[in-house]
């Protein structure tokens, strides 16, 4: 009954967060000469992840075009042609939605052209918005892994964080955004938060399993914003489940120039990763969460309190789903619509899992999700494929990356020395 | 879970019930009782009457339907339960063991007394609300004993939820393009069993985390499932997606058996399988071989190796069967309830059973249970708009979510997991 | 006539160990063979592989005079080989008729267990080996001496004519182990061959015909219990010359420390499992609680640190009412605690050795500061504890669970004896450890009582009770049946309070 | 050790054989130029309203359709709520426009589905990168974001589906309904046709433009009863309070069908459901059942899902692909202009679908009286809202 948990240690205190990580997911070697070639190795099985998942999205791409099958009955060579052109089509509009055109960039470069910047620049930019929630919708659920919880609840929390974002945003008039923006987010954390302290409270109280109570609380979160939508907080002049527009004090602050929506929500979601990295792994409410998610029997006897760890274990993830909606309704939409998010939430899990559950390979993987996503809209365009096709891709490199004995099969790398290292996530078996 | 060490050796004498318990279990019965009248029968006015309908639509009434003084029914149920809660509380140990057997009755009487109020003056069909609380079990008893067959084995499963959309497309597809039901569904049931592999593999073989492997399976089938249905289902409706359903079949002789005949034996041929198949799984499960065998591994897998039990393949099998089971739910949504494949058409039904089967404590009959309280509760609330009750659908509709939140927390303890349920099996460790 | 069992050159590495090297045995018919070493020498996984459950890297294994390859347990049971394994391969929510079969069930058509004649069988074989148990009852429910006796049947009812038992009387009282002395000697006589795992040099020298003694996974000698004695044995399982008893002084009580009175305390499934105990210790003296595991002990303990809550009594430390306190107020009062199972409740495994070691501390100063953990101050700390404990380990980064059992031990007694503390609750403290860690620890825990820490000791292990206690409370059915001087008891005295004095254990 | 690779790959290949197999044989030749399964030939001709595209409020009227070719890239584009390109509703039907188009003028038409919120602004400017002409939005949700679109790119044309703005944007054409007046014919001809004397109407998500399904439909029914003295009750649907039944999603068919068949229990023999796909869910309960019929909305049913159609009495007609298309056509002429364009029972926007196979069941005497009712409601006479 070993439990594998990539756990990182207390390091030194001069190194950076992205040393410390690296070490960690590497199996920290114990001799500093070596230390290279494990952060080697721990960068590439991720990348190794992501190109295998690419390379079997694509042959799912091919299998289902039905003009591959049309050459492929002239010859199998022709079949061959058209299967390479698909990919090359799909994958570079792929990467032009996610990143932007090379060209174009370092064109605008050259020519200083501001708008023609922004322009180029646009994609990226897109993506890093679009990873936004993914960022703070991982940590959420990668916190509640680290205090041994699944917070399946997510979702749901993300819409209590956005409706109650959305709420403070247009009712309270005439603050100066200095103000009127952190409370808007932090009533954002704060409707999350009440979300997930039930769940929590309940476990701790009767002992009924959060995996249920989150997944219920989902939808009672859904028919709560459909019932306020059409109701309490719809928009006054309309019939439509909209909520009115948030006050301009109350949306966070865009960097530059329309079309770049990049926007403050950003900035303070790398600020809470880096936040829940030092809460969880350099003060002592951190040690103590960590305690109890890794052995709540030990820390019980330590004498520590288990119940209140996990009230509150819960009630932060939720204070970060909900900043995921609040930070949706405050950075870009700017008014609570139904049905705002489809799948933030269940996203996030697969993000804190390839994240193995901490903060800055949450970031990582939520950029990628974030790419990901954002370039498939151009994918679709350019090629009619439909972007589903990115959550079949997601799908793949999260198994690869958490079963790298198989990506170490596939291309014959050697196993680490001390062993294969998965990443375990405690479930409802181990108490 | 706690029980695994070797811990009581000597039979103690005294014994310490809770008396607490007994207690707040009579307080909660008089004041439903009280509430039965505060609530419902003040409301009333004398000489209403509500009827319940007795005989599904459609079918021919077997008995008559039960028309009932409205007043006096909540009376007399109020008195009921006020009596059950004072005998609670002045007996000294109250009802002792049947107390939950007591509580129940309550709940009903509660239940019961929503109805005939609810309904004062109107009908209400008895019949048909039990009729659509089975159909609404049914995919989540078929999720649920899947996550069973996989759980009781050792291996998590939650990705219930993707292989029965995976089910529910393959089936619509096969049928669609084979002209049979039957193959649909004998596809849809591979389909599962083809995802089941890959998670077997992944957390047998490779040793991945069971909840990752799931939820890449979820991930992968909303994906997949999604875009064949974009790309091809969608634009070749008639020729991909057109299977058709099966049909009901009644039993005869059976299906006459007033009430319950027309609900239980006039059904098409999944509800029929799910009763099977949870029979089969709870007499198989508990009393043969097999079940004993996989019960084992579940619970202890080296004690099972030493017996010469092949825990691996054990666990293969479990995780094979249940996908299939899961496959076989997905496809009652294409094929056996409605006929045709649209996207994330299970609306999380997978989820929801596997709440069920946490709920049922891991056996077949509870998670039956606890499907059957999830889809009273949904067919209640979906009643009660039929009804015309003012209150705004969204939170009619939150109804089934609470009530489930509020059994959970408050009659179900805590749950017995198998212990050792998601935990890998290493053969040669130190 | 062949032997019934012969192990030739049996060797096997896991990763970074020589689990085996090259071993012989040699088991003859209606013989018991010890196979005497330390934890850890390399005999459980020399049973592991005769039983199938491990392959080995070289060897032989040869049953009857033929040479048999042993691939699963399957192999092993159709070879007539069974085996009691030191932690018990019950499965805890089955019947006994359930975990009897299992594997090898009777069943009727389509497979339905046929409960009844296994049941049956079940008695036949109680009878006619004198093994009661009820065959419907549950295995959790059963003391573990019973549910030894069920491991036994399992192998009866599979007809095995080898019978490994490995590390049996770990678990047992003295009557137990008398009991299963008579068992295995009666097995004997009916015609089986027993292979008798142990590293209790008395029980060896009691009942075996030949000893086989491994050490660190090679056979250092074999020799019959005529031509050796205790010492002998130790040190040949050893290695080097053993003290096995105790050097202390006697015990210099003074202020009362912990007083205990009218404790009434229940179990988890709610049944009374502490029932009116009452005693005190006093500063300088080890109170040893002995009693047959399930007693009500561990109950005791967890209610004098707050782990759960008692129903009526109370329990005083140092004049502070302390009782239903929060594990974290007692901690705080100088309270320290070893906890019966140190993997589950000692340690979080996953945690390198610094973080373990500041487990109930890590809030205090100087390793936390405001809210802010102090690395270098925690590693500073380890770093010296360490050293001070003689903790074997790589680094104060390793992690805890990659230490052997006595290390981690030592990591717990670290933690537990570096800070201040006026009472030390011990449980088990020496459970499953090899002899120098028995050793090492013992003298920690006399060092401390000298140091004037009062110190209640919990141990089913007999021999640690009686070599360092200064009083002797002994526990039975949840109450304190009686408390006495150290020097004035003997071992079987103690051995039949253990077991209720007037009736035998159940 | 290949083999691992091999039996994923193998999994893999599996999986898209059965595509493999079912795509080709499923496609006739090329795709494009009939995309659709659906019976293109005309759009269907909704009952004896007339069809032509309804000219409105600024503009001359956009008259017959062009017989000169198109302009050679002429883009239609569409970006589709979160429902989806396939909700079998709104979005399904205005592409069903936009295929039309493009099967009628030789167009290129394009569609991008958002999966949040966050989408429409991003799929709105991908669309004017990717050099639309047109570009279609659906749903209210998109009613803020093609707002602002329309003022960042002010010279780009819009429509948006089931949305106006008021005041007009010069370059977006809203496209709204009065479904109510379909549904009050569709509520007439049910209690008209009701043995059990009940019937009923749901809702996928209590929004308007599902609600004005409901409330034309039981309106419907209560004119009836006025006007014949009967009884008829209205389930799942009160205008006054404007509560009833809804399945809460617009996904989950297997909600219709028990939501279907509890209506049925209370004696309901005729079902509107107003959720989409859901309503094939009440269709199969019907069929289940028999003895009940079930209206369509949004598509004449009959043609749309062929399966149901021995039980499908009518459906409400709801035509957006009639509107959509003559946006893009309009947008093609060069007589766009920005404002609202109003599906009404008068100009054919939404309309009532023949009885096909019931039409021998329905009396004459109601037929006759339906036609009254729809001039009279197009003169303004009966009131079909609350």
């Amino acid at each position: 009954m070993t439990n594998e948990k990539s756990n990182p240690k207390e390091g030194p205190p001069k190194q950076s967060a992205s040393e410390i990580f690296l070490e960690e997911i590497s199996k920290p070697p114990p001799k500093q000469r070596s230390r290279w070639r494990g952060i080697g190795q721990a960068i590439a099985i991720p990348a190794l992840a992501v190109f295998t998942g690419l390379l079997l999205g694509a042959v799912f791409i091919v299998l289902t075009s039905e003009s591959f099958y049309a050459a492929w009955s002239i010859s199998p060579i022709a079949g061959l042609k058209e299967a390479w052109d698909i990919v090359v089509t799909a994958y570079s509009a792929l990467f032009v939605g996610a990143i932007g055109s090379p060209k174009e960039i370092i064109s605008a470069i050259i020519n200083l052209d501001p708008e023609a910047l922004r322009e180029a620049l646009y994609p990226l930019t897109e993506s890093l918005v679009a990873a936004t929630p993914y960022i703070f919708g991982g940590l959420s659920v990668a916190l509640g892994f680290r205090v041994g919880l699944f917070n399946i609840g997510a979702e749901g929390q993300i819409f209590m964080g956005a409706i109650f974002a959305a709420f403070v945003g247009y009712s309270i008039t005439g603050l100066p955004a200095l103000i009127h923006i952190p409370l808007t987010f932090l009533a954002g954390a704060l409707g999350g938060a009440f979300w997930g302290f039930i769940p929590g409270w309940l476990k701790a109280k009767t002992g009924a399993h959060e995996v249920i109570n989150t997944i219920m609380l989902n939808y009672i979160a859904f028919r709560l914003s459909d019932y306020l939508l059409t109701g309490p907080m719809q928009r006054p002049d309309s019939f439509n489940p909209v909520s009115p527009t948030i006050m301009d004090s109350a949306k966070l602050t865009r960097f530059f120039d329309d079309p770049i929506r990049l926007h403050l929500g950003f900035i303070i979601a790398l600020g809470m990763a880096w936040l829940v990295w030092w809460f969880l792994f350099k003060t002592e409410w951190g040690f103590y969460l960590r305690s109890v998610g890794a052995n709540l029997h030990a820390a019980r006897y330590a004498g520590m309190n288990v119940p209140l760890a996990i009230i509150l274990g819960m009630t932060l993830a939720g204070a970060l789903a909900g900043m995921a909606g609040g930070n949706e309704v405050l950075g870009v939409n700017y008014n609570l619509a139904m049905a705002f998010s489809s799948g933030y939430g269940f996203d996030s899990i697969a993000i804190a899992l390839m994240g193995k559950s901490h903060p800055l390979g949450v970031v990582l993987a939520a950029l990628l999700f974030g790419a990901l996503r954002n370039g498939a809209t151009s994918m679709m365009l350019a090629t009619g494929i439909p972007i589903d096709i990115i959550s079949i891709v997601q799908a793949f490199v999260l198994v690869f990356v958490a079963a790298p004995a198989i990506i170490r099969t596939i291309y014959r790398l050697k196993p680490p020395p001390e062993g294969e290292e998965g990443i375990m996530v405690s479930s409802w078996g181990g108490d | 879970m706690t029980t695994t060490t070797t811990t009581p050796t000597v039979k103690r004498e005294i014994k310490v019930a809770s008396p607490t318990r007994q207690r707040v279990m009579g307080i909660i019965f008089l004041v439903i009782g009280f509430g039965i009248w505060f609530l419902f029968s003040r409301d009333v006015e004398a000489g209403t009457y509500t009827k319940f309908g007795m005989t599904t639509g459609g079918q021919v009434a077997s008995i008559p339907d039960l028309t009932v003084p409205t007043l006096a029914t909540l009376n007399i149920l109020a008195v009921v339960c006020g009596v059950l809660g004072v005998v609670q509380l002045v007996r000294k140990d109250g009802f002792g063991k049947y107390t939950n057997l007591v509580l129940g009755g309550v709940v009903a009487a509660f239940v019961i007394s929503f109805l005939t109020w609810a309904a004062a003056g109107k009908s209400i069909n008895f019949a048909g609300l039990l009729n659509t609380t089975l159909l609404k079990a049914v995919p989540l008893t078929l999720g649920a004993l899947s996550g069973i067959l996989c759980e009781r084995a050792g291996v998590v499963n939650i990705a219930i939820e993707g292989m029965m959309l995976m089910g529910a497309m393959v089936a619509s597809l096969f049928a669609s393009v084979s002209g049979s039901l039957w193959i649909g569904l004998a596809a849809g049931v591979a389909a599962g069993a083809l995802l089941g592999l890959i998670h077997g593999v992944l957390s047998i073989k490779y040793k991945t985390d069971q909840i990752i492997s799931g939820t890449a399976i979820n991930i992968f089938s909303i994906g997949m499932t999604s875009y064949i249905s974009s790309k091809f289902l969608q634009v070749y409706q008639l020729q991909l997606n057109n299977p058709g359903t099966f049909q009901p079949y009644a039993i005869p002789v059976l299906s006459k058996i007033p009430f319950f005949g027309g609900i239980l034996f006039d059904q098409n041929m999944f509800v029929y399988a799910m009763f099977l198949l949870l029979a089969l799984l709870q007499f198989g499960l508990f009393k043969t071989r097999w079940g004993l065998r996989m019960r084992s591994v579940g619970e202890y897998p080296r004690a099972a190796d030493t017996l010469g039990i092949n825990v691996f393949r054990t666990r293969y099998i479990s995780v094979l069967l249940g996908s299939m089971v899961a496959g076989f739910a997905g496809a009652y949504f294409s094929i056996g309830s409605v006929g045709g494949f649209d996207e994330v058409m299970t609306a999380g039904r997978g989820f929801i059973s596997l709440a069920a089967m946490i709920f049922g404590n891991w056996i077949p009959v509870g998670a039956f249970g606890g499907s059957l309280l999830f889809g009273f509760a949904d067919s209640l609330a979906s009643k009660l708009a039929i009804l015309g009750v003012q209150i705004p659908s969204e939170l009619l509709l939150m109804t089934p979510y609470i009530v489930t939140m509020i059994v959970l927390a408050g009659v179900v303890g805590r749950a017995r997991t198998p212990a050792a349920d998601g935990v890998p099996y290493e053969k040669e460790s130190l | 006539m062949a032997p019934v069992l012969e192990l030739k050159g049996i060797t096997k590495r896991f990763p970074g160990v020589l689990a085996n090297d090259h071993i012989d045995l040699t088991l003859e018919e209606g013989q018991i063979h010890a196979l005497l070493g330390e934890n850890g020498a390399g005999k459980t996984t020399l049973m592991n592989i005769l039983y199938g459950l491990y392959q080995p890297d070289e060897g032989e294994i040869w049953v009857q005079g033929k040479q048999i390859k042993v691939h699963s347990p399957s192999d092993a049971i159709a070879s007539g080989i069974g085996m009691v394994h030191q932690h018990f391969m019950l499965i805890p929510v089955f019947t006994v008729t359930e975990n009897v079969m299992l594997g090898d069930e009777d069943v009727r058509a389509g497979g339905i267990l046929d409960r009844k004649t296994v049941a049956a069988k079940i008695r036949q074989i109680s009878e006619q080996y004198n093994l009661q148990v009820d065959p419907d009852a549950y295995v959790e429910d059963l003391p573990v001496g019973v549910q030894q006796r069920v491991e036994i049947i399992k192998l009866l009812y599979r007809e095995a004519d080898i019978l490994i038992l490995d590390e049996p009387s770990a678990v047992l009282t003295p009557q137990e182990v008398e009991e299963l002395i008579k068992i295995m000697r009666s097995l004997v006589e009916k015609g089986k061959s027993i292979i008798f795992i142990t590293h209790k040099l008395k029980e060896v020298l009691e009942i075996a015909d030949q000893i086989t003694v491994i050490r660190r996974g090679k056979v250092v000698g074999a020799t019959t219990p005529q031509e050796a004695d205790q010492n002998q044995l130790a040190e040949m399982m050893v290695g080097r010359q053993v003290d096995l008893e105790v050097d202390k002084e006697p015990g210099r009580p003074g202020q009362r420390v912990l007083e205990v009175k009218d404790l009434m305390v229940l179990d988890d499934r709610h049944q009374l499992a502490v029932d009116g105990v009452s005693f005190e210790v006093m500063e300088g003296e080890v109170l040893g609680i002995a009693g047959v595991q399930g007693n009500g002990q561990t109950e005791l303990v967890e209610a004098i640190t707050g782990l759960r809550l008692s129903t009526s009594g109370k329990i005083v430390i140092t004049d502070e009412d302390l009782t239903n306190s929060t594990p974290r107020q007692i901690t705080e009062q100088g309270v320290a605690h070893v906890p019966e199972d140190r993997q589950k409740d000692g340690l979080v495994l996953p945690f390198p050795v610094a973080d373990n070691l500041i487990l109930n501390t890590y809030y205090q100063a100087p390793f936390s500061k405001g809210v802010v953990l102090q690395a270098d101050k925690i590693l500073e700390n380890a770093n010296q504890l360490i050293k001070d404990f003689d903790i074997r380990t790589p680094g104060a980064m390793t992690k805890a669970g990659a230490l052997s059992g006595g290390n981690q031990q030592k990591v717990i007694v670290a933690r537990e004896f570096s800070r201040p503390i006026k009472l030390l609750v011990a449980s088990q403290p020496t459970r499953g450890l090899d002899v120098g860690s028995i050793e090492y620890i013992h003298r920690r825990i006399i060092e401390k009582r000298d140091q004037g820490t009062a110190i209640l000791l919990v141990s089913t292990e007999l021999d640690e009770i009686m070599g360092l206690s200064d009083r002797i409370a002994v526990m039975y059915r949840g109450k304190i049946v009686d408390v006495m001087p150290a020097q004035a008891v003997t071992k079987e005295q103690v051995g039949l309070l253990m077991a209720g004095i007037t009736q035998p254990a159940a | 050790m290949t083999k691992k690779l091999f039996s994923l790959l193998a999994i893999l290949i599996v999986a898209a054989m059965v595509l493999g197999a079912c795509a080709p044989a499923a496609t006739p030749t090329a795709a494009p130029v009939e995309p659709t399964a659906v019976p293109t030939e005309a759009p269907p001709e909704p009952t004896e309203v007339p069809t032509e595209v309804p000219p409105e409020p600024t503009e001359p009227p956009a008259t017959e359709p062009p017989a000169t070719e198109p302009p050679a890239v002429f883009k239609a584009c569409q970006v589709t709520d979160t429902g989806g390109i396939d909700d079998k509703s709104f979005n399904a039907t205005a592409w069903k426009g936009v295929e039309e188009a493009m099967a009628e003028f030789g167009i290129e038409g394009k569609y991008l589905e958002s999966q949040q919120q966050t989408d429409y602004e991003k799929n709105l400017k991908a669309f004017v990168d990717e050099g639309c002409n047109i570009i279609i939005t659906v749903g209210f949700l998109l009613g803020d974001a093609t707002a602002a679109a329309s003022t960042t790119y002010p010279d780009m044309m819009f429509s948006i589906v089931d949305y106006a703005y008021d005041p007009v944007l010069p370059n977006v054409l809203g496209q709204v309904f009065t479904t109510d007046e379909a549904a009050f014919l569709a509520g007439y001809a049910a209690a008209g046709m009701t043995k059990t004397g009940k019937v009923a109407t749901f809702g996928g998500i209590q929004i308007p433009t599902v609600t004005v399904f409901m409330d034309g439909f039981a309106l419907g029914v209560q004119y009836y009863n006025q006007q014949k003295g009967t009884a008829v009750e209205v389930l799942g649907w009160d205008p006054a309070t404007q509560t009833g039944s809804f399945t809460g999603n617009f996904e989950s068919k297997e909600d219709g069908r028990t939501l279907g068949l509890s209506f049925i229990d209370e004696g309901a023999d005729i079902i509107m459901p107003v959720a989409g796909p859901v309503g094939e869910g009440t269709a199969a309960a019907v069929k289940e059942r028999g003895n009940a019929w079930v209206i369509g909305v949004d598509a004449d049913w009959y043609e749309t899902v062929p399966d149901y159609k021995d039980i499908v009495l009518t459906s409400v007609l709801k035509n957006m692909n009639i509107t959509t298309k003559g946006a893009i056509q309009a947008a093609m002429e060069g007589t766009f202009a920005g404002g609202v364009i109003v599906g009404t029972l008068e100009n054919g926007g939404v309309g009532l679908a023949p009885f096909h196979d019931a039409d021998s069941l329905v009396p004459a005497e109601l037929k006759a009286e339906l036609e009254t009712i729809a001039a009279e409601i197009i003169a303004g006479n009966i009131p079909t809202s609350p």
